[in-house]
């Protein structure tokens, strides 16, 4: 099945390409047709996205639809594109989210250049996630700065320039690191042999001196830190969230924060086992702050869209704890924590943004009373929520317990930790929806309309992912264990970290 | 049926998609029904089980039924599985029968509220989420079902979530909930740490071998999650602000059904817990104390809801008692008996409510014995019986559980004698003060009224109106048409009301016919025996001991009832021995505000407007700023004039030709 | 005798042309008006004519005559006449504070480091280039022709193309402004900041 | 062999020394072109001695070379003079100081 000739997954990248192209080639006074030719490429990329994920070969541990191209040949570089089962879901998240993205909100101005960079956007993120040649991922990776740089200052709220800026040079500091990284990675472990980028061939490698690879390991991490972000870089994500378009913070939160933590497993992890085993108590550290602190500064946050973002800054720690608990159930939890936190926080963040649509504020203290007069609205928005608090048979609940299960079995403290976070995010949630839903209106709260059948439209695909995960999360995970498993063992080989027996226990079937 | 066990949740789960689905366009009172109906055919789904189970053999009595796998990974594995034994299905049938009950009461009770629909969404969730509670066959699932039945809490508390109490009140719940499920969590952990499954079965089962401290640790965890949802000390504080809620989710939830959710965890982790007796030791104190101390304040409450909302926790901590002195049966025949009287107490005081247009206050009631005639003789019978008066149900219960106490520990039975003395203090203090004396409501209605008549732009008409919805501010009361011809007199509820209370009156009345203390009467006990097996406490009392602590509980009681009777029916006095402290719960809000909130509060602020803000994006922007001025001074270097600049590339040049000279040893 | 002679001769030849590169070159640094300085640069540029003859540079001798001194000096002259005569400057004063004793200590500085350095002449390889001897029966001007039009084709050609461009860019820069708009003739002195000159020098560029 | 090399290239030092200190010093744009052409000439000096000892031509061609971009050179050099002056009559080097930072 996956033997097939058509390069799919090249093809996926470079449809959003070809469609912003054509975008830019469309005339500018017809925002109809842009918004059209836009949403339909996504569209088309999403369907893509998910017919891989049926096509998706369960039982296969390696990467599959692998097609490869020489490129820079010199150098090792080549076009490598593949997918296994850590990517394969933040792909089909990708497709998802970015049709949702396009015709969700409404655009303010220049619909062209918007569409075109959101197109731009979508390539590059497609491209992260299936790069295996660790070079084009650093293009792909760089190249998502841009069009949402330009987003952010381009259709954001009042102060989008500095959170642009932040937004910008901070990342690329952060990149900065990871370029010496890949570059000392890619000759050291060459020695003698030809020098590849190709990421299959350089985790066979792994030739670098315990020393020299806990460095390099430092370098993508500090990389992927940022973009995560991990505390304490993470200052940029509340700017750049709150003066955001609603878009741009529905795709930063839900795809660009999963580079991070998709590069830290998928380029810290796997390619340096040992340092990462080292290294684990600090991440877990930074990680388990994190996801505290975050929920305790959004418990104060005044506005909405900062509050969502440092639930953010919590969220994404559950990930990286998950990530370096380096067990089974931490890692697959942690990938598909990716998935759920794009899908609940994007869901927030188009809530938050149809609120904004209606009253101009984000201010929390402005707003009382919505559940009165936006009944469905406030319906959706519950819902949402409670997936986002971690509420058994949503989708949070999941990905979190599986992260903090397979925390705890390794090291205990941390998850006992990183479990208070769980107390904090209901406390935060609860509290600002409080404010915001419940009350008697006042003032320009009485009479808002209620959501229209295209926001209604817009959420129903959230609605019914964040349910069916909960429900039956069963199928993804099929799709993730294989790959995570693969990766575990290759830790265990290289190194002297053991999983718990618990762990891996296969129990009779008692059926 | 045993088979297609499913049905038993699904329908309620069934009941509350059709709704979500149609409720609005089915309008009232098809909703309701809606709603009753699913979850009386699940009721009937679940008696059938029960039949079955029983024709069973003792050792059969507990059937799996495996749906499909929720989560695998690994060796962590949780299916979506029923577990049908005697203690589950005992569960699962009074919470159906008792919550098909309210259903219908809450059609007679909801009448008139502009979200009459969403009320019964809400309802059968929670009844969804309950019975997934008692019947999943592992932590994880009662873990679903736990978080459900608390999100459908904070969901009914908020319910009329216009008034800032109520909203408050339903946060609070949840959150307070979540510090307990933060024990339960950290609990599910160390169970897949220490045994690899979450299931009841493979737990129970490796406990044999399991290092003691690890069982204590899970127990005492567990203990934690249950004191959250059954509102022991400490974590009490959010079910007397739940009774923000509707009076029929005061009943269902806050008193019948899920806060005893705690109790039945424990039961069903009792073979862990025979195991820890330094557990069990905790747990009966922690349940004596709290039943003394929520006793304690119930006697100083004038809301007719507080007063039954410390009722129940006291109740709780009886029945925690119970289950730390070893008598799960007794827990368990104390939360049969406690639903049915609890849920009546309610219902009734939801019914006097309504029936004063919302009035709550006790101080503004009396003499209602003769204008509510069905209401006042319900709630004189659920009264007895929470008082220990034999022989309505709770007179057996109770004595079964101060008997087991008196084995565990005299200490701990003295408590649970005063406790059971204050509680028939209240109690009768309650139906004194509301259904005998002088009708106070009639010198009250000018007050009452100016809070009602506030002027509403949403002019809703409520026909008979529900009590609470009133408070919010609709302008029924007010209209002319409101109340036909009996203006601002009590009355009598619709049957569809009074029903339920007399159905449940008839419970409380023969209740204590499961599990008499004679030998073969001790029906349930007979029935629960394969679940708690060898963990079960047998007491060894003579019958002269039973007898002699059942007369003094008896005494106990009348002695409470008489002075009550003293103070309100003789001496007519109204606020009698009600110290402030009391009616502020021994402060203990208060408390947690000024040790807890306070400081979290500030810590937030701290970590937000000062770590966050200052410190880091300080050194973020402060690098910036580093930039930038090293930028500054350094452009004073590029002064424009073009000499300076070759004076600049002289320099360098000089320099380098000097750097060759050195280099190639000119010199 | 005769070679002494020679020598003598070549020596004095050499003394001469120094000092009149040197005092030429010294002018046009001290002299505050540009047409003896321009006068001077002729001087040097004669005795540097001279020193290409001394050794056997027949025809870049000729060139440094006619190129240099016919055509170029020619040039700043007529610049200097064109943009006015009398604008001496004031070499006795240096707006740029320690400008000139700087300059001139790195020049001494330079001068001693390159003269040590010519003496210690290690790092020059002695590696040929592609034009051949210079010593040998051919004439100068045929060795040199040769050289560059077989060797340097390529440069030479492209040198060409850099006169085009050159001819052209000089044009376009001295082109004169095309008139501006009626209304901004009252401005008065249109280019009386530097900004201002700078913006139009822009202007002549577009 | 008469004159030793040295000798012009110390010469040529000379020449090429004074011509800097020339750019360094004056202010009017017009000398410090001059002063330009003096280095010039002190580096053509320089070729042209080493092709006579080290016997090769190349050093002549590029002499050459170096007279042909100076002619180029001059003639854009003296076309911008021409249009700073047309604006602005008398201008020194240090007049233009725009681009301060």
């Amino acid at each position: 099945m996956n033997d097939l000739d058509f390069p799919i997954l090249s093809t996926i990248i470079l449809l959003p390409v070809v469609a912003a192209a054509a975008v830019a080639l469309l005339p500018k006074n017809r925002p109809d047709v842009i918004k059209l030719v836009g949403f339909l490429a996504a569209l088309a990329t999403g369907v893509l996205t998910v017919w891989l994920a049926f096509a998706f070969d369960v039982g296969d541990a390696g990467y599959q639809f692998v097609s490869q191209h020489n490129w820079i040949e010199d150098l090792g570089i080549s076009w490598i594109v593949g997918v296994d089962g850590i990517s394969l879901f933040l792909v089909v998240l990708t497709g998802v989210l970015f049709p949702i993205a396009l015709v969700g909100p409404k655009v303010h101005r220049d619909v062209k250049s918007y569409t075109a960079w959101m197109l731009v956007l979508e390539a590059g993120c497609l491209g992260s996630f299936l790069s295996l040649d660790l070079f084009v991922f650093f293009l792909f990776f760089e190249v998502t700065l841009v069009p949402m740089y330009f987003i952010i200052g381009g259709w954001g709220y009042d102060n989008r320039v500095y959170a642009s800026i932040k937004f910008f040079l901070y990342t690329l500091f952060g990149s900065a690191f990871m370029l010496v990284g890949m570059l000392a990675l890619v000759y050291l472990s060459a020695k003698g042999r030809p020098v590849t980028f190709d990421v299959r061939e350089l985790a066979e490698r792994g030739a670098l001196a315990e020393n020299t690879a806990r460095w390099v390991f430092l370098a993508f991490t500090a990389a992927f830190a940022v973009k995560i972000p991990l505390f304490p870089v993470h200052t940029w994500l509340p700017d750049a969230h709150t003066e955001a378009p609603t878009a741009g913070s529905v795709i930063l939160a839900g795809v660009l924060l999963k580079l991070g933590t998709y590069g830290i497993l998928r380029f810290g992890v796997s390619l340096f086992p040992s340092a990462a085993v080292d290294m684990a108590p600090l991440l877990l550290t930074l990680a388990t702050i994190g996801i505290i602190y975050g929920a305790l500064v959004a418990t104060v946050q005044k506005d909405l869209k900062r509050l969502v973002a440092y639930s953010s800054v919590a969220h994404l720690g559950f990930i990286v704890l998950g990530t370096f608990a380096l067990t089974s159930q931490g890692v697959s939890g942690g990938v598909l924590q990716m998935v759920n936190h794009g899908l609940s926080t994007g869901a927030l963040f188009l809530l938050v943004g149809m609120i904004y649509e209606r009253r101009h504020t984000r201010q929390i203290s402005e707003l009382n009373g919505l559940q009165k007069s936006m009944p469905i609205m406030a319906a959706v928005f519950t819902v949402v929520m409670l997936s986002s608090i971690g509420l058994p048979g949503l989708n949070g609940f999941v990905g979190e317990f599986l992260v903090l299960t397979g925390t705890f079995i390794t090291r205990r403290w941390w998850a006992v930790v990183a479990t208070g976070g769980v107390i904090l995010a209901a406390l935060y949630m609860l509290w600002a929806y409080q404010r915001v839903f419940h009350g008697t209106p006042t003032g320009d709260n009485v009479g808002l309309p209620d959501m229209t059948w295209r926001e209604r439209a817009v959420m129903a695909p959230l609605l019914v992912l964040i349910v069916f995960l909960g429900v039956y999360p069963q199928p993804v995970l099929d799709r993730i264990n294989p790959s995570v498993d693969s990766l575990v063992s290759r830790i265990e080989k290289a190194t002297d970290h053991r999983q718990p027996a618990v762990a891996t226990r296969h129990e009779v079937d008692d059926e | 049926m045993l088979d297609n066990a499913f049905l038993i949740p699904l329908l309620p789960l069934v009941g509350f998609l059709v709704l979500v689905a149609v409720g609005r366009r089915a309008g009232e009172p098809a909703a309701g029904w809606i709603g009753a109906s699913a979850v009386g055919a699940s009721f009937l789904c679940t008696l059938v089980a029960f039949f079955e189970l029983l024709g069973r053999e003792h050792e059969a009595r507990s059937v799996g039924d495996h749906l499909f796998t929720w989560i695998q990974v690994g060796g962590f594995r949780v299916d979506a599985g029923l577990l049908l034994d005697p203690l589950s299905i005992t569960m699962a049938l009074f919470v159906t029968g008792v919550g098909f009950l309210i259903h219908l009461y809450s059609i007679g009770y909801m009448h008139g509220d502009e979200r009459f629909s969403k009320f019964f969404v809400y309802l059968n969730l929670f009844v969804f989420s309950m019975l997934m509670l008692i019947l999943g066959d592992s932590l994880l699932l009662t873990f679903l079902g736990w978080e459900g039945v608390g999100a459908c809490s904070y969901l009914l508390i908020s319910f009329w979530f216009e008034r800032e109490s109520a909203a408050s009140a339903g946060k609070k719940a949840f959150v307070v909930n979540r510090i307990g499920d933060f024990g339960f969590m950290i609990a599910m952990f160390l169970c897949f740490a220490t045994f690899g499954t979450l299931q009841y079965a493979g737990i129970i089962e490796g406990a044999e071998g399991a290092p003691q401290t690890t069982l204590t640790a899970i127990a005492l965890l567990l203990f934690v999650g249950a004191c959250g949802k059954s509102a022991q000390l400490p974590l009490f504080v959010w079910l007397p602000d739940a009774m923000e809620g509707p009076t029929p989710v005061s009943a269902l939830i806050h008193a019948a059904t899920m806060v005893t959710a705690g109790v039945y965890l424990m039961a069903r982790v009792a073979p862990v817990l025979a195991l820890t007796p330094d557990v069990a030791t905790t747990i009966a104190i922690v349940g004596a104390l709290t039943a003394f101390f929520a006793a304690t304040v119930a006697c100083a409450q004038n809301d007719i809801k507080r007063v039954l909302a410390y009722s129940t926790i006291s109740q709780l901590g009886y029945m925690f008692l119970a289950i730390g002195s070893g008598a799960y049966v007794a827990a368990i025949f104390h939360m049969v008996t406690h639903a049915f009287f609890k849920a009546l107490l309610f219902l009734g005081a939801g019914s006097v409510i309504h029936g004063l247009h919302d009035e709550q206050d006790m101080k503004r009631m009396g003499a209602l014995r003769k204008w509510m005639p069905v209401t006042s003789a319900t709630f004189i019978i659920g009264w007895l019986a929470i008082a220990g008066v034999p022989p309505f149900a709770g007179f057996w219960s109770k004595d079964d559980i101060l008997l087991n106490a008196y084995e565990k520990s005299p200490i701990l039975w003295a408590v649970g004698l005063l406790t059971a003395l204050l509680t028939a203090y209240y109690m009768a203090r309650q139906v004194f003060l509301v259904f005998w004396g002088a009708e106070r409501w009639r010198d009250a209605p000018a007050a009452a009224n100016a809070e009602l008549t506030e002027p509403e732009p949403i002019a809703v008409d409520h026909g008979a109106g529900s009590a609470d919805t009133a408070v919010v501010g609709h302008a029924a009361h007010a209209g002319p048409d409101a109340h036909g011809g009996h203006g601002r007199e009590p009355h009598e509820s619709p049957w569809l009301m009074a029903g339920p209370l007399v159905v449940l009156a008839a419970l409380s009345v023969v209740g204590g016919l499961i599990n008499l203390p004679f030998g073969s009467w001790a029906r349930l006990e007979h029935w629960l025996e394969p679940v708690f097996g060898e963990s079960l406490h047998h007491v060894e009392a003579t019958s002269g001991t039973k007898l002699t602590l059942a007369a003094v509980a008896v005494l106990a009681a009348l002695a409470g009832i008489g002075f009550a009777y003293a103070t309100f029916m003789k001496a007519h006095r109204l606020d009698a021995y009600e110290p402030a402290i009391l009616k502020r719960a021994w402060g203990i809000d208060a408390l947690y505000a000024a040790v807890i909130v306070t400081p979290g509060r500030a810590l937030s602020s701290f970590a937000a407007y000062v770590v966050d803000a200052k410190i880091i994006d300080g050194v973020v922007n402060g690098l910036g700023t580093v930039v930038r001025g090293s930028g500054g001074v350094l452009r004073k270097v590029q002064t424009g004039y073009v000499r300076n600049y070759a004076l600049g590339v002289a320099f360098g040049a000089t320099l380098l030709l000097g750097w060759v000279m050195v280099r190639s040893g000119g010199v | 005798m005769l070679l002494a002679a020679a020598t003598k001769v070549d020596a004095g030849v050499f003394v001469a042309a120094a000092v009149i590169v040197l005092s030429g070159a010294i002018g046009v640094v001290i002299s505050s008006n540009p047409v003896h300085a321009a006068l001077s640069l002729v001087l040097t540029l004669f005795g540097v004519a001279v020193l290409f003859v001394a050794q056997e540079a027949h025809f870049l001798a000729a060139v440094q005559v006619i190129v240099y001194a016919g055509a170029i000096v020619v040039l700043f002259l007529f610049v200097i006449m064109l943009i006015g005569v009398d604008r001496a400057e004031n070499v006795r004063q240096e707006p740029l504070k320690g400008q000139r004793p700087i300059a001139v200590l790195l020049g001494i500085v330079a001068l001693a480091e390159i003269l040590l350095l010519s003496r210690g002449a290690d790092w020059a390889t002695g590696a040929r280039s592609l034009g051949g001897p210079a010593s040998g029966p051919q004439p100068n001007v045929e060795k040199l022709a040769e050289s560059i039009f077989t060797r340097y084709l390529f440069a030479f050609e492209i040198t060409s193309v850099l006169l085009v461009i050159a001819v052209v860019g000089a044009v376009t820069l001295v082109r004169k402004p095309p008139p501006e708009p009626a209304g901004d003739e009252d401005d008065g002195d249109v280019a009386s900041t530097p900004e201002a000159a700078v913006g139009a020098m822009a202007e002549g560029d577009a | 062999m008469t004159v030793g090399g040295e000798w012009y290239l110390t010469l040529a030092a000379a020449l090429f020394t004074i011509g800097a200190v020339g750019v360094l010093v004056r202010r009017n744009v017009l000398v410090m072109f001059m002063c330009v052409e003096l280095m010039l000439n002190a580096v053509n000096l320089t070729f042209v001695t080493f092709a006579r000892m080290l016997d090769d031509i190349g050093g002549q061609s590029l002499v050459f070379f170096v007279l042909v971009v100076a002619a180029a050179e001059v003639v854009v050099g003296l076309g911008i003079i021409v249009a700073i002056f047309r604006r602005r009559a008398g201008a020194t080097a240090d007049d233009l100081h725009l681009l301060k930072g």
